[in-house]
């Protein structure tokens, strides 16, 4: 398979792999710490969506499941397939905890890559594509323009009924 | 296949995040413009000690990292509040 | 190839923090940055070792920008002395 | 595809692990799931954490070199005692402070 359409395919998956069990997890509902809440307002005074804030702000702020997605596929590709993800999700948990977060989103992020990993690397796809793939996912929300990412996943947690209710 | 595409390893690429955040330490002005680029600098510091596959010492600098971060943190922390407090002093003096 | 689209992600990143106007939009380019650098590392080193060194980089400097993030709110507008 | 002998009795040694977790986390009275809204709850419980803790552990272990399916129950039923006993003042409750 050619290198650049397995890298955007990797891409893809990790984006709605981490988005969805980010948004399900309550991410865009409150801010879990008080650090996140700064950034949202700051987000939100530039245009933005508040939930899509909080959002931004949670990732920011404590190891969440875009953190166990990217470090269980570094853990998949240096130690192995399925022991990796699964040492990468009681780390991630350990710091989780260091961060004053319960520590849902971000075992449950490592363990699906996990699976999703193994079923992907049958059709030629390593962990190596999806440690790029997701720093390209994470630029993508992070890295480009605020204001637009924020509105875009705002919608996806109102679709989830995540919405916040937080003036 | 193109020549400067051989240029950036992890060694390449750690040095130009330590000259980014050397500038951005002495550009900038305010103090905690000046603690976010130490973090970005410590992550560059990181990736050089990496490169060259001294990973022992890298895991300790890893770890030491936060602890001298919150060390900044407190001491910017305080000297504001102390100056705030001067500076309310200062105005009620003269309005009393 | 995958080392190389990595590296001008961080590159890019780095810039766009020292360039811009916010300072919590600082702290959002800083974590895309950091998210970089822990997945050159374990391109880089391709041991156990590797990751385990990827993870306890990566959760520091989350836990400095959690520290950052706090005072933030706390110290809103400082005061410099210059002269 | 073809998936090896190998392959199966590792899965089965994980949910042998998951299984002897909570068998002994009922025995020891944990409770099932988190209360709700289970998200923000920061109880131990067996399903979360406990069950991530048990196949963590049996995964470095199996990587340190110590194959086997008495390894896994043994390293399942040392976790539930773990996290019923010690994880609570390993990792306590972060406090709220809302009073600056």
């Amino acid at each position: 398979m050619n290198e650049i359409i397995a890298i955007i395919i990797a891409a893809v998956l990790s984006w709605i792999n981490f988005v969805l069990i980010d948004t399900w997890m309550g991410l865009p509902e409150q801010p879990g710490v008080k650090g996140a809440e700064v950034i949202g307002r700051s987000v939100k005074r530039r245009g933005g969506d508040l939930a899509g804030g909080f959002f931004q702000g949670n990732i920011v702020c404590s190891p969440d499941a875009s953190a166990g997605t990217l470090l269980a596929s570094a853990a998949c590709y240096t130690i192995g397939t399925p022991e990796g993800g699964l040492i990468a999700a009681i780390l991630v948990y350990f710091g989780n905890r260091l961060c004053a977060d319960p520590g849902y989103a971000g075992t449950t992020g490592a363990l699906s890559i996990t699976c999703i990993i193994f079923a992907a690397s049958y059709i030629g796809i390593g962990p190596a594509d999806f440690i790029v793939g997701m720093v390209l996912a994470i630029v993508t929300i992070q890295g480009l323009y605020h204001p637009f990412s924020s509105r875009l996943l705002g919608k996806i947690a109102k679709k989830m009924g995540r919405h916040t209710k937080l003036p | 296949m193109y020549p400067f595409l051989d240029l950036i390893t992890l060694t390449t690429v750690s040095v130009g995040v330590l000259l980014i955040g050397t500038a951005g330490i002495i550009l900038l002005k305010k103090p905690m413009d000046k603690v976010i680029m130490f973090a970005l600098l410590q992550g560059g510091f990181i990736g050089l000690i990496v490169s060259a596959k001294y990973l022992d010492v890298a895991v300790a600098a890893a770890v030491f990292d936060p602890i001298s971060t919150i060390i900044m943190l407190i001491a910017i922390t305080k000297l504001d509040e102390i100056r705030k407090k001067k500076i309310k002093s200062q105005e009620d003096g003269f309005f009393a | 190839m995958l080392i190389q689209i990595l590296g001008i992600i961080v590159l890019l990143m780095a810039l766009r923090t020292l360039f811009a106007q916010d300072r919590s939009e600082r702290m959002l380019y800083l974590n895309a940055m950091s998210f970089g650098i822990a997945g050159l590392m374990a391109l880089y080193i391709q041991t156990p070792f590797g990751a385990i060194i990827a993870i306890t980089y990566f959760i520091a400097s989350t836990i400095s920008s959690n520290a950052i993030a706090y005072s933030i709110g706390r110290v809103k507008n400082e005061i410099i002395l210059d002269e | 595809m073809i998936i090896h002998a190998n392959v199966l009795i590792t899965i089965l040694s994980y949910i042998l692990a998951i299984i002897s977790a909570i068998i002994v986390g009922l025995f020891l009275r944990m409770p099932i799931l988190p209360e709700r809204p289970m998200r923000y709850s920061f109880t131990i419980s067996i399903v979360f954490p406990t069950s991530v803790l048990a196949i963590g552990f049996t995964a470095i272990l199996f990587k340190l070199g110590h194959n086997g399916l008495l390894v896994a129950v043994v390293v399942g039923v040392l976790t539930a005692i773990f996290a019923k006993y010690f994880l609570e003042s390993l990792l306590p409750k972060p406090q709220t402070e809302e009073s600056s």
